[in-house]
């Protein structure tokens, strides 16, 4: 073999493969942003960093694991439901835990939330043991395959399923009269509240809303990995990653952030050490607290 | 301040008989100490483990126990963690006081607990580890029924030629287990002529293997030799199909479980290639066959799960092994049982199970030398490959 | 009488290894005291300045892995082409290499971590200890990643023939014992003098507080310095005494086990977190001499931690100080300086 | 208008140049001009939102100015933090009730004693006994300053169990407790009932004769024009006027910004 060829092989090889770290980084950007939206729309409205979410997350997948496996209800059907059964369950925990600590400081809902976290996690082990669990999908095992880069379906579908609640999470704050209530109880809640806003419902929808993300995250992401109950740790640990990058509280940030952790994570581990996968997410946000300290998307706050 | 004092003497004082009032056990029960990952990363093998020991428990007392007595499996969980292994190790020593111990599944967890066997004097028999740390560190405590990665890699040695090996990657955990392993078949396979590429690990609780993955394809070996544990192998079955990773798979130390592969990455298990230490596809070609067939059969009765087959074995020979210490020591104490386990001869279905003296003179731990089959899986059937 | 309480209680305590003779109740009277020296540390920050810093199992892991690691010696390589080489040194050296180890980290992160307050400050805390937990477990070279350092040396002091081993539970419970006296008479000396009284104006009042000329950063520094040396001291007698570390000592749920034992005892409180921790060192093996899976013991702890938070949010001490009629701010010594000092004018 | 201040007046004790602030778009203060002589009490008077509190912030370092300057003995403030700003003497109090209120009110001026103390990290963590002395000092010290103020018998109270006029008290003999040599306070009598008000006008002018000076914003005429030597007025970040009280009480632009265009002309 010439020398030259080789050399043009290896180049070849070496596009393929970063071309491939792209394609899976912007794949699970998707459900990243769906997680961190979740989480900075409750910081932003209630001001509860939400311990809870990955908990959510995780409850997601065991639903979605509890109705395709021994149920054997429809992929798509199970998917809605986990989603649903999230709302729910988003809505309880603000009812029973947050609704009555509306004026407390920041750190005494973090501690109901830590408790809360605690009792649900070993509430998944009790109930469905430290074992792991993998759901079938109903997606063609061969993988969808363009040149030297492949995907499977499943994970194309998660990141479409992904890209469409993004959206409509946008077109919800943006566009509704709910979401014109979320904002201006974001700006103001003291004006907005006299404004006429029912703070208890906003608080309520937010809390439900962010914990129906991600149990969709969850329910999407449950067929690609397995289901264990630590599974909500690593997630929420990228959430709280992900929203501060973007800032607390902004959902373009959210999203934005959710994307460069992906790309950090998958060129990171590509390029650098896979071993420093997870650790990716925590070194930009030291970065990021060097640079500017309120994350990139941040949004004013007056200091009063 | 002072008068705080006061409320934690109070405290003290109302949890004092809480804590001294620990339950008495069965005292005529001969209880055996089981440190294995109910939880964790390995939960679903140290389950299986658990499992086998139990069906092991069950038919010694309807068998009349031993001794006269029966005896009493004490089930802790390590939590897949080596702190934890060790702190299940100092309970069952110092509280149940047990006079052996089966344990810690891991080749981490079992190191970890090492030293413990030594500063309590307490022997315990190994059913799974595999790194040949375990019995050559100088630890007397130590009877392992397990294979090393050594002997595994050397009975795989056939099989470089049959199947053609030209280049080979490897993955595997960053733990004693899978470096271990690597190292072993890494130079068994250089010896034999085999091109080695890339080595990537990744950590026991990981979950997405896209990276590593993508940089064993750019590699381009057409062999990747993956150490693991059944969960991840299944992750990375399924990714690796997902990245168009066409090469042979070959996953060893044993604790791959075919049958679960099959049922949970489907397809994607096809056409790989799994070191096992029993073959309950077709047990026939053990050395004790009625053993297998007993152990087997009771498994299925109880409704376990029959990709766990593979791993269960481990604890059922593990207890049998004890229980005839037990037997040949004529009492349930630790050095007695110590002395005893080097001359137990068990027909298990690891083979026949007997301790030959590993490590530094006077020091030195028992090994077992079992045997090692491969098999592979084609359109979801397991088949086997001579080894 | 109750002025004498203190001493008794410790006398009480030292007794112990000479009554008791059950090893396994030792195992865990040492892990409980060693808890409640990382928890007495977490107060001060937690409690005196206000913080909610989450990460503090991050200064206890260093305090560990730096004391096992100097004890064990070894060699790494510190950036590309920089070898370091240690050889193993005495234990006590190691155990104060620990001690120190945490106590830069400390002075590092505090002084990264306090640009930034609230929400931003938790997670920013909780970030810290994961990666540290990372690259404990990545670093294989240096540190075993996930193998663990095991076989740590246990303590010995003095020299060939009078020569104190710490590897018996007797031995190891006064050495625990001892440092958690030392502990808190440390944390009490500071509390109750300038330093303490800038850190409580943090809390109760930032910008009152620099208004007075508190340099309020600089006792966050300092408050965590002291703090993390302290918990990497408890890591230092946890490593010799366990004698192996793994990267799992970095876990959130370590911190969260000292954040309960600090909140349900009281933060702010300088019995607080010794209530807490007797409470949740010994409730583990009560609910497990009841046989509770732990499964069931860690809801119970979840599920505690918020009903403290609804009905005894200051928590025990001073809740009982408040039915007693005590408050700790009347109790302390000043009230004696003051009728001192109204005598004297 | 005084047109001669463009220099430091050189017994001037601070001294405020062209200090501008804005917000965005917003400007709160526009090239704000003015001085406090050693021994004075002057008032910064004007209407909600003329910049009154902006200026107390930009001083003590709670704002950085967008531009301008402020200088104290003869040095300038900018760019240095709060604390450090309370140490070089410049020390002030809050529009809304500011003590720490979980602590007892003699902790709440040992807290404001912070500068008056020597001790050490290291000496205290020793327990050397020259910290056990410093505390008796500072004990005597604090009781001192309850003295000034009245609230010796509500020493062992909760701060935030005081009525709101003994609050505001406690502000101020907190802010005394960190030796200022220019002191100010942020709308001081808002709040208080006639009589309080009173009160505390006899305590501008104690400490006054304790020779420190004073900066006052406030909206309680009677209570400006009561104890200042003189009053500096602000209008949507302007100052309008700067004098004696009785002086700036005939400006006709005082009366028409204080009460409106119409008003003004009537009363000419």
């Amino acid at each position: 073999m010439r020398p030259g060829a080789l050399d043009r092989d290896q180049r070849r090889f070496s596009l393929d493969q970063l071309l491939q770290h792209g394609l899976n980084a912007i794949i699970l950007g998707g459900t990243y942003a769906l997680l961190g939206i979740g989480l900075t729309l409750i910081f932003g409205i209630m001001k509860v960093v939400n311990f809870t979410h990955g908990e959510v997350y995780a409850f997601g997948a065991y639903v979605m694991f509890a109705l395709v496996m021994p149920l054997g209800v429809n992929f798509f059907v199970a998917l809605v439901l986990a989603m649903a059964l999230g709302i729910l369950l988003g809505a309880a925990i603000e009812l029973l835990l947050l609704s009555r600590l509306r004026d407390a400081d920041i750190d005494t809902t973090m501690l109901v939330m830590i408790g809360a976290w605690i009792a649900m996690q070993n509430t998944e082990q009790l109930a469905w043991t430290g074992v792991a669990h993998s759901i079938k999908n109903p997606f063609p095992p061969e993988p969808l395959v363009w040149g030297a880069l492949s995907v499977s379906w499943n994970r194309l579908f998660v990141f479409a399923v992904a890209s469409l609640l993004i959206a409509g999470t946008y077109y919800l704050v943006n566009w509704t009269k709910f979401g014109k209530a979320l904002r201006a109880t974001f700006q103001d809640r003291d004006t907005a509240a006299l404004m006429g806003v029912r703070i208890d419902r906003v608080n309520t929808a937010t809390f439900a809303l962010g914990s129906g993300l991600a149990a969709a995250a969850g329910a999407l992401l449950g067929p690609v990995f397995v289901v264990v109950p630590t599974m909500g740790d690593l997630a929420a640990s990228k959430a709280f990653a992900i929203v501060i990058l973007g800032g607390l509280g902004s959902v373009v940030g959210a999203t934005v952030g959710g994307f460069i952790l992906a790309f950090a994570e998958e060129l990171g581990s590509g390029y650098i050490s896979s071993g420093y996968r997870d650790a990716m997410g925590f070194v930009l946000i030291i970065l990021i607290l060097l640079v500017r300290p309120t994350g990139l998307f941040a949004l004013k706050e007056r200091i009063s | 301040m002072s008068i705080q004092f006061g409320r934690i003497i109070r405290t003290c004082a109302i949890f004092a008989p809480l804590l001294f009032s620990s339950a008495a056990g069965a005292q005529d029960a001969i209880k055996i100490g089981v440190s294995e990952p109910l939880t964790g990363a390995f939960a679903a093998s140290g389950n299986y483990v658990a499992q086998g020991a139990k069906i092991a428990e069950d038919e010694i007392n309807a068998a009349g126990g031993v001794l006269g007595r029966k005896i009493q499996l004490i089930i802790e969980d390590n939590k897949s963690n080596p702190t934890e292994a060790v702190s299940t190790v100092e309970k069952l020593t110092q509280k149940d006081k047990v006079p052996i111990l089966m344990g810690a599944w891991s080749s981490t967890l079992t190191l970890a607990v090492m030293p413990k066997l030594e500063e309590y004097g307490v022997p315990m028999v190994v059913e799974t580890s595999s790194s040949g740390k375990i019995t050559t560190a100088g630890n007397p405590f130590i009877f392992r029924i397990s294979p090393t990665s050594e002997m595994e890699a050397k009975a795989f040695q056939p099989l470089v030629a049959k199947l053609g090996i030209k280049k080979a990657d490897f993955l595997f955990t960053n733990n004693d287990f899978g470096i271990g392993s690597g190292a072993e078949y890494a130079k068994m396979l250089k010896a034999n002529g085999v091109e080695v590429g890339v080595s990537e690990t990744m950590d026991p609780k990981a979950t997405d293997f896209s990276a590593q993955l993508a940089k064993i394809k750019a590699s381009g070996g057409d062999t990747l030799i993956v150490t693991t544990a059944v969960e991840q192998l299944t992750l990375i079955l399924k990714q690796a199909k997902d990245q168009q990773l066409k090469v042979r798979v070959i996953s060893c130390g044993g604790s791959n479980s075919p049958d679960q592969l099959i049922e949970q990455a489907g397809e994607a298990a096809n056409g790989t290639f799994h070191t096992v230490f029993f073959p309950p596809w077709f047990p026939e070609v053990t050395k004790n066959p009625d053993v297998a067939k007993r152990y087997m059969d009771e498994w299925k009765k109880r409704g376990h799960n029959v990709g766990g087959l593979t791993e269960g074995f481990r604890g059922y020979d593990g207890i049998f092994t004890i229980v005839a210490a037990i037997k040949a020591a004529g009492k349930a104490e630790p050095e007695a049982l110590r002395a005893a386990l080097w001359g137990v001869q068990v027909k298990g279905i690891y083979g026949d199970i007997a301790f030959i003296k590993q490590g530094p003179a006077g020091k030195e731990s028992g090994q077992n030398i079992p045997s090692v089959h491969l098999v592979t899986i084609t359109d979801g059937k397991v088949s086997k490959l001579g080894l | 009488m109750t002025r004498w309480l203190p001493h008794l209680f410790v006398l009480f305590l030292a007794s112990v290894p000479l009554w008791m003779t059950d090893n396994y109740i030792l195992h865990i009277l040492i892990t409980t005291g060693i808890f409640i020296i990382a928890a007495m540390s977490l107060n001060l920050l937690l409690g005196y300045t206000g913080q909610l810093s989450l990460g503090h199992v991050a200064f206890f892991g260093i305090g560990a892995y730096a004391s096992a690691l100097l004890s064990l010696g070894f060699e790494a390589h510190i950036a590309p082409g920089l070898l370091v080489k240690v050889l193993p040194k005495p234990v006590w050296f190691a155990m104060l290499g620990g001690i120190a180890s945490a106590a830069v980290c400390g002075y590092a992160i505090g002084k990264l971590a306090f640009r930034v307050r609230g929400a931003y400050f938790v997670i920013v805390s909780i970030s810290f200890a994961e990666v540290v937990r990372l690259v404990a477990l990545n670093w294989v070279e240096l540190t075993q990643g996930p193998m663990a350092l095991n076989n740590i040396p246990a303590l010995k002091l003095g020299a060939a023939g009078l020569e104190l081993s710490f590897l018996k539970k007797p031995m190891v419970y006064t050495l625990v014992l001892a440092v958690a006296v030392l502990s808190y008479v440390l944390i009490r000396r500071l509390v109750q003098s300038r330093a303490g009284r800038a850190m409580i104006a943090l809390r109760e009042n930032e910008s009152l507080a620099t208004s007075v000329g508190i340099d309020v950063t600089a006792y966050l520094v300092l408050a965590t310095v002291v703090a993390s040396a302290i918990a990497g001291a408890a890591g230092a007698l946890y490593a010799h005494y366990v004698r192996i570390v793994d990267p799992d000592i970095f876990l959130f749920i370590y911190t969260v086990t000292m954040v309960i034992m600090v909140v349900t005892g009281g933060k702010g409180t300088l019995a607080g977190p010794i209530v807490g921790g007797v409470l949740f060192g010994l409730l583990p093996e009560s609910l497990r001499a009841m046989a509770m899976p732990p499964e069931v013991q860690w809801i119970a702890y979840g599920v505690l931690m918020v009903l403290v938070v609804y009905f005894l949010p200051r928590g025990i001490v001073p809740a009982i100080n408040e039915r007693w009629g005590a408050g700790e701010a009347t109790a302390s010594p000043l009230r004696n300086l003051v009728v001192a000092a109204k005598a004297r004018s | 208008m005084n047109p001669a201040r463009d220099s430091a007046k050189p017994d001037a004790l601070l001294s405020v140049r062209d200090l501008s602030i804005r917000f965005g778009g917003l400007t709160a203060i526009a090239s704000m001009t003015f001085d406090a002589n050693a021994g004075e009490i002057v008032s910064l008077i004007g209407p909600n939102g003329a910049g009154k509190t902006s200026a107390f912030n930009a001083i003590t370092g709670y704002l950085k100015p967008t531009s301008g300057d402020v200088r104290f003995k003869d040095r300038s403030l900018l760019g240095l933090s709060s604390n450090a700003i309370a140490a070089r003497g410049v020390v002030r109090t809050f529009q809304k009730t500011s003590v720490f209120g979980g602590r007892t009110v003699l902790d709440n001026v040992l807290m404001g004693l912070h500068l008056r103390s020597r001790q050490t990290a290291i000496s205290i963590l020793l327990g050397l006994t020259s910290v056990a002395r410093e505390e008796r000092e500072l004990t005597d010290e604090a009781i001192e300053m309850l003295a000034f103020v009245g609230l010796v018998p509500r020493a062992h109270e909760l701060a935030s169990a005081l009525p709101y006029g003994e609050q505001r008290l406690l502000g101020v003999a907190i802010a005394l407790a960190a030796k200022p040599s220019l002191l100010l306070l942020d709308e001081p009598v808002s709040g208080l009932n006639p009589a309080e008000k009173a009160s505390f006008m006899g305590l501008i002018r104690r400490i006054r004769a304790r020779a420190i000076t004073i900066v006052l914003v406030e909206h309680d005429m009677r209570t400006v024009m009561g104890v200042s030597d003189r009053v500096v007025v602000l209008n949507q970040g302007r100052i309008i006027c700067d004098g004696a009280p009785a002086e700036v009480q005939r400006n006709p632009e005082v009366i028409k910004a204080y009460l409106g265009e119409g008003f003004a002309r009537a009363h000419h």
